[in-house]
């Protein structure tokens, strides 16, 4: 028999389940982040695999109760491998009425449903916009509905303690949580040792904490309202150290090595923006690696301060959404011109304009290839997953420094909040980035090139007999000079595209997903990658000829995916735009691909995709 | 900056083999080549000094000297040249930039780097007009500027540079004039021994765009009554016969003539470290004031470089040389056999 | 402006459908609340007032105004903004910026609509955070500040709004807080007045990211003895007890206590077209200090948007009314039979 | 017997030509440029068509007698009908060697090269790094080579009038086009007509400028030196009135007319650039005309200001060169969010970065189309010839106005100062540009949209009871209050991809210049129209089946181009950069379109294109 972690009998039965969906939502001021990161924490720990979904709300604090002010977070936990942080939803805890109405609509018909009783006054239902009360209309009658005292009991457990109200009610979430953790059969260890390092110097509050947790815990065992708990096996997880890791924590950790393994300080010049910023943040507590942050003044000079830097013998790199890749252009533009490493990287969210900052979108990949005036050709590399994005970013510095050209690194405002497992790579394990700066006079010039990497020399100022002056101008294809000649003009265009060619070198041999010719090939790139996998792998579960490619390489294309593409019947590019990455493979290899779109500012479901596999497979 | 083992440089060290492509009795001629003359006393190996500009006819200068140079884009050099300060403190870093890169376009990157006060050497050349597009007016013009741009005259109210750099709060400002040889030469030579931020405005003939526009100011009989020329300490006595100077009426400053009454001591007192009289002098020009040249400012702060590097020696310093291996594995692990 | 035949409005004609989505406690309501209280005053009809913003907190301001308005894009509000008032000088235009907004990436677009002059109505809501992305520091935030992009604190030296504004040479400065209502309602008053850019620094508590930024300037306890309360010709004095106050030593300002030989005739009185006493002012800090307040500077010059429209009257004057048929005409024809 | 314009009998025998191609180069300040413009108006009046190029140097005023500092300017001038500047040159007028040598490779064999023999001094062959002389060394032996003692005769003729000799050399460009007026037959009164008005204040230097005009008129007509001279019959040209009118002007005059058509105040907001600046020189001249112009503090606040008058209800443009483009994206992203007229218009130059500021290219499309963040699709017009740009521009305010968009309207260097007789429109005969601001708040939503354009009401500030708030945020679809509702945010980016494809409507029906089915069309774009309008003529005068689509309208392209690419066997794409309306062709019609791709800063030669055209049909 089980024991729970308090340590008493479990007195209930426990069904199995393969995987279950869960989102917590509630108010902004109601811990909902933390509850799920917490939630997300105890589930790795009893092994399964996960994926999560924060969704914050646009405003910083929206007044209570209200619907634009909803703050939610999902986590999708499993016996098998996870994709994504699922589609609809198993069960769902809500706060108060506005996250009810704005999150109802996921949950699954017979979903579980557990509310806070003492949310649901007549004021609140008011804000939620809600004209009859949900809880009385007969409107939740196809779902298990648990109403639940958080309120209340939170309140009751901690009487003793003699707490403000408001400190009272912020201990709601962790009541949640404990039931939550005991329907589900998670180990609270994790969260109790949270709570009290968190809390370390504020003892009252770590124990009003720890007994709201609890007398959640012990409420889903002792009180009547659950039936039975609900066990997720461990999954098949390969064998190492593991963190949960976000996609922005990740691309930070990425650049970090990447600087770290060229011996090299980093660089980071940005201007803060939704949902870029962490990245900044994450950097500057990391000064003691040689890594320096600037907030700029405004983007213009968060991506100039870096080409300062890189022209200084730096790893160089600035971060940003979309909005701030518009003013980069000009600068990454001068980048290409002369030539130097630099990663720009573009953490996208919903446009065009402001748009809709707290909410990811894949529509900036044309911009990336091509928003900037003239032929300026850049390497464009893209994370798949919120661990991804560590190696993508390492792999954006490696490219950069190698081939001593600007790369554009795309992410997006999902990737950046969404966290899964990370198997912790041994530094040593990671590929080597190999900086020689040239400091030898003889035969230099400042455009004499690599014959493997058309790389021009890196040289530090400070290094005598090599002084040298770059700039915007057209440049002659071997001294540097400011060159008006013509054909000196087209050279230096087309070397500057044969550069990018010459990555294609460094580029793996492309993985196909499931066999390597068939009926449909699905290519993606970017955050759907989680979607399209579960997708296709439940047609390849049923024995269909479908396959999935996710480009990392946006430019240059791997050189064996013309060939891959010719061996399907049909192609299908799912996007969270309306159809960027097929205009490109359209056009590259005149294949009559077809876009599966969707802009709304949130994820693909699986089944989203399976749908439109489905039809296709029928055609 | 090492300034150890420098061997003794010459002028003809800090020129490039590149033909100079300004026009032929431009302005920007005499500033290359009291930059060249003063770099060698400057004790700096060349290796270790970089030019930074934007785009102008003056922004042309890096190529010209022997040194490591970047010519970028339009306005953009102070915020390039910051990235490279801070993260290469041992470099003397200069910014050349004009009236439209530096104070149209880049008036932004401008007044922070001076407000961040990094250790950045700035010359301004003050043309007030754009020269490299032929001839538009520029925020330097004074209002009702005929140019191409504006065949009625232009609308704006002109920008005083000096002004600007002091509401930027800049540790270090001057103004010379291309012309003036030995003066620009001290200037430049202040400028480099600032710590922080220094901001010069070097007023320069574009003989072609906007030629005379310092005629008064550089004319051989006019230059005595046209010039104050600042040194701190000392009074603010100007004209052919040295008989005029600036007194102060209440908060209003005045041009006297000595004599009758009128004596020395009743002048203003130069002082480069009074904010006010930086105010002053800042905002004197003609024509009921002569146009003051020389130091206006100086302060001592920390720069932002320092400050930056200071905060990694301190990390480094408190959490130990970063290991990458035991980051990664901070905070909430688990392992899976 | 056609002020001519408007129907008296009240302070309700001026709020909006739209819920107002600041954090509650935000020192934006109070904003809000002034200028909807004060606007019926002004006697403009309602069409005719534009409200235009960047991004930020701040910046959402239009949405809550019941008049025309634009939320633009982050910085450059002052650009747009000139471009409506050049075109359409019958309209009232306000700009709403934030630190971050019209200081940091802003920063060119607002010194130049201050040194054009253009008749904007600027107010500058300064949290010396930024709200929006959630609590990285400002252009305005103290040296030393530890916030999420500085966790070892900045290393920047501030940027001083006023002095900035006066860098510029603007023709209306002025400072006042988000609480004190009756302040703030008499500033955008005198700001709606002026003809001109007139720039107004509104101290404003951002209680999530930087709770009691001006927690000294505000509290009943210490208020008095922190804010300087300007009015003009009067003595700068202030206190609880008003028995202290500004006096000049040569050309350096010291906070000196009545009585004792000292006399309110000592101290020095408030000059709002005096540049040296604006100066002055907007130097003045805490803890040396206390905080002015009030009108810092006015000054009468022509504006951008009329002078560009003078210049349209007078073409037409002098040329008529353009004629496309007979431009297209001019010069070098011939006609092929 | 035909006269000279002198009135003297002409002596020596007149050989008639179909056309011939002249170039006049120097140094910058030999007022190259001026008798370029001079001899172009002389023909244009001797009722030829013509074709010009002015080539200026990149430097403001580069040293005498550098090869960087040569200034030149080229006429083709025939009695058929004219494409381009021409090819290869008849004839060549150097005034120095550094004109000699950095311009004789484009003169034809035996073509007629006409040299200032007192400029070819030991130190001037040096500034033009000749080690030899090549009036010496036999390489002028294939060319009908004419010493001309310019500036001996100039002196000489002006010798009386006491002039500084700094003055008399500034004549000397007269006393060329004198000669060459003789030689050509061409009338001289225009060019004396000019001189007069021009130096009506300064009656010394009209003096010396007509003698040396005339002195070189008769030069030719009385030395032995010219066997004969040549004739250009007139072209067969269309009744009307003509103005010789450059690219830039042309834009200028297009937004002029739109606005006056519309009836509303022009604003332009702009920032001097590298060639655009000559369209904001030429508007702040019109300022009766209502016209506004803002030179503004940098591109950003040129094109916000632009949209802060189009909010105002003014015709709204702005102009620029690629650097600038990049800076505007921020902005152009917003005004397709508030969906505003505006039209930004970029006059390409070769880039990437500053490039080469003065030389043509066509590589800013890719980011017209897509260099904004987001899904923001605009509408993007392009210009054909010099006299196009008129049209292209009125298009463009007619497009944004009808269809309340942005819209990019693309020029380039060449176009900008290139020049050609522009047959005059009468100005009741321009389309009507209807705009009908709202004045109705019965019923007003800020986007509520017409059911035919998609296009939302625009409402001047000022009208009462309309009183509204735009802005970068997401928009709900009708009220355009603030929305992040996920299939409200999808439904508004559809809604505006739509209203992309309600433009279609106002395309007419692409013409096809040769048959409408065949071998091979010749697809192009912008400033090629010349180069490749005349090679495809050679072909279809031998009867071959080549015909030549150049389009106007690049987003959306015209509904029935698809099926016209159908009807050919081949496609070709010549554009002045790597490919890009290639690509976009590629992904949109899946045709196998090949590219012939120039990036020299010029534009193509005739040839080039007509051999590439050959080698196509031969495959
Ligand atoms: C982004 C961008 N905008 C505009 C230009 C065109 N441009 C080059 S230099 C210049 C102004 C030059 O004026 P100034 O800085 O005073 O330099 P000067 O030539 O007078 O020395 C302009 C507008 C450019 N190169 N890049
Ligand atoms: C081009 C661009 N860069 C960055 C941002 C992100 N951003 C939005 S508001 C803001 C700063 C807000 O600070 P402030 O102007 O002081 O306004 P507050 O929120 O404090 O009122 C930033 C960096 C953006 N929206 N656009
Ligand atoms: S245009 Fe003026 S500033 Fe530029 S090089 Fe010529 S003279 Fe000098
Ligand atoms: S974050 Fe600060 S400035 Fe923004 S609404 Fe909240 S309290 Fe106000
Ligand atoms: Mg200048
Ligand atoms: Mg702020």
């Amino acid at each position: 028999m089980a024991t729970n972690p308090i340590g008493a009998p479990l007195q209930k039965p426990v069904q199995e389940r393969e995987s279950v969906v869960i989102r917590f939502a509630g108010d902004s001021g109601d811990g909902m982040q933390l509850t799920g990161m917490q939630f997300t924490t105890e589930s790795v720990l009893a092994g399964n695999d996960i994926g999560t979904l924060p969704d914050f709300p646009a405003e910083i604090r929206a007044p209570a109760g209200t619907l634009y002010g909803v703050s939610a977070f999902q986590v999708n936990f499993s016996s098998k491998n996870v994709y994504t942080a699922g589609d609809d939803l198993d069960a769902l805890v809500v706060m108060n009425p506005a996250a009810l109405k704005t999150n109802l609509p996921d949950l699954k018909p017979n979903g579980i449903l557990i509310y806070d009783t003492a949310e649901f006054t007549e004021s609140n239902l008011k804000k939620a916009e809600y004209t009859q009360n949900p809880l009385e209309d007969g409107s939740l009658d196809k779902y298990q509905v648990y109403p639940v005292e958080i309120t209340k009991i939170t309140t009751l457990a901690l009487k003793d303690l003699n707490l403000p109200n408001r400190s009272v009610m912020r201990c709601r979430n962790f009541f949640a949580l404990g039931v939550v953790s005991w329907l589900f059969n998670r180990p609270i260890e994790p969260t109790q040792k949270w709570i009290k390092e968190r809390f370390r110097r504020n003892p009252e509050v770590m124990e009003a904490n720890l007994r709201a947790l609890q007398a959640g815990y012990h409420y889903g065992e002792n009180t009547e309202i659950f039936a039975s708990s609900y066990e997720v096996k461990p999954a098949p997880i390969a064998p190492g150290t593991y963190r949960n890791i976000t996609g922005n924590t990740a691309t930070a950790l990425g650049f970090l090595a990447a600087a770290y393994k060229a011996g090299l300080p980093l660089f980071l010049g940005s201007y803060p923006i939704t949902p870029a910023s962490d990245v900044l943040h994450e950097l500057a507590t990391f000064k003691n690696f040689n890594v320096y942050t600037f907030q700029a003044e405004d983007e213009i000079a968060g991506v100039g301060s870096a080409l300062g830097a890189a022209f200084g013998g730096a790893i160089g790199i600035t971060t940003t959404a979309g909005p701030g890749m518009n003013l980069k252009a000009e600068t990454i533009g001068l980048a290409a011109a002369v030539e130097l490493p630099l990663v720009i990287t573009d953490i996208q969210r919903a446009g065009p304009s402001t748009g809709m900052p707290t909410k990811p979108e894949q529509a900036d990949l044309l911009q990336a290839l091509y928003g900037r005036h003239g032929e300026a050709p850049l390497p464009v590399i893209a994370a798949a997953t919120p661990a991804d994005c560590f190696y993508a970013a390492f792999e954006a510095v490696r490219i950069a420094v190698k081939y001593m050209t600007p790369v554009i690194l795309l992410t997006d405002g999902y990737l950046a909040n969404a966290s899964e497992p990370w198997l912790l790579p041994a530094v040593s394990d990671l590929p080597e980035i190999k900086v020689e700066f040239r400091t030898d006079p003889h035969g230099f010039f400042p455009y004499l090139r690599d014959e493997t990497t058309l790389a021009r020399p890196w040289v530090r100022p400070g290094t005598p007999g090599l002084e040298h002056r770059i700039g915007g101008l057209e440049k002659d294809y071997l001294t540097g000079n400011i060159s008006y000649a013509p054909l000196n003009h087209e050279q230096m265009v087309r070397v500057r595209y044969r550069k990018m060619a010459k990555i294609t070198q460094d580029i793996p041999p492309t993985k196909i997903d499931g066999p390597d010719r068939g009926k449909l090939l699905v290519i993606g790139w970017g955050s759907t990658y989680g979607s399209i996998a579960a997708a296709v792998k439940e047609f390849q579960e049923q024995g269909k000829a479908v396959s999935h490619v996710h480009l990392r390489y946006l430019n240059p294309l791997p050189a064996d995916l013309g060939g891959i593409i010719a061996r399907f019947d049909k192609v299908l590019v799912p996007e969270m735009n309306m159809g960027q990455l097929l205009r490109v493979l359209r056009a590259e290899y005149l294949v009559d691909a077809v876009g599966l779109n969707k802009i709304q500012g949130r994820p693909f479901k699986v089944a989203e995709i399976a749908a439109r596999i489905a039809r296709m497979l029928e055609e | 900056m090492s300034t150890a083992s420098a061997p003794k440089l010459t002028r003809k060290d800090f020129v490039t083999d590149q033909d100079v492509r300004w026009c032929p009795g431009c302005g920007d001629y005499s500033i290359l080549a009291q930059v060249q003359k003063v770099f060698p006393e400057l004790g700096v190996p060349r290796e270790n000094i970089v030019f930074i500009s934007g785009i102008g006819c003056s922004s042309r200068f890096p190529y010209y000297m022997n040194t490591y140079g970047f010519h970028s884009i339009h306005g953009r050099a102070p915020a390039i040249a910051t990235g490279l300060k801070v993260s290469r403190p041992d470099l003397m870093v200069w910014v050349v930039t004009g009236d439209g890169d530096g104070l149209s376009i880049g008036g932004n990157h401008l007044i922070h780097a001076l407000r961040r006060n990094v250790d950045l050497k700035i010359l301004l050349f003050n043309n007030r007009i754009y020269g490299l597009t032929k001839g538009q007016y520029s925020p330097t013009s004074e209002l009702g500027k005929i140019t191409k741009s504006t065949p009625l005259g232009s609308a704006d109210h002109p920008l005083n540079p000096l002004l600007l750099a002091l509401g930027a709060d800049a540790t270090f400002i001057a103004r010379t004039i291309d012309v003036e040889a030995k003066h620009q030469q001290d200037i430049i030579r202040r400028a480099a021994e600032h710590k922080g931020s220094a901001f010069v405005e070097i007023l320069q003939n574009c003989n072609v765009y906007n030629d005379g526009a310092f005629a008064a100011l550089t004319d051989r009989e006019t230059k005595a009554d046209t010039q104050l020329v600042l040194e701190h300490g000392k009074p603010m006595i100007f004209g052919k016969n040295r008989d005029r100077g600036i007194r102060l009426n209440g908060l209003t400053p005045e041009v006297v003539t000595l004599g009758n009454g009128v004596s020395t001591a009743d002048l203003l007192v130069h002082d480069e470290h009074d904010p006010v009289i930086a105010f002053l002098l800042s905002r004197m020009a003609p024509p009921e004031f002569p146009t003051p040249i020389g130091v206006l400012r100086v302060e001592q702060k920390p720069t932002f470089d320092a400050l930056m590097n200071r905060q990694i020696e301190e990390a480094k310093a408190k959490f130990g040389e970063g290991d990458l291996e035991k980051l990664l594995h901070r905070g909430d692990v688990w392992t899976v056999p």
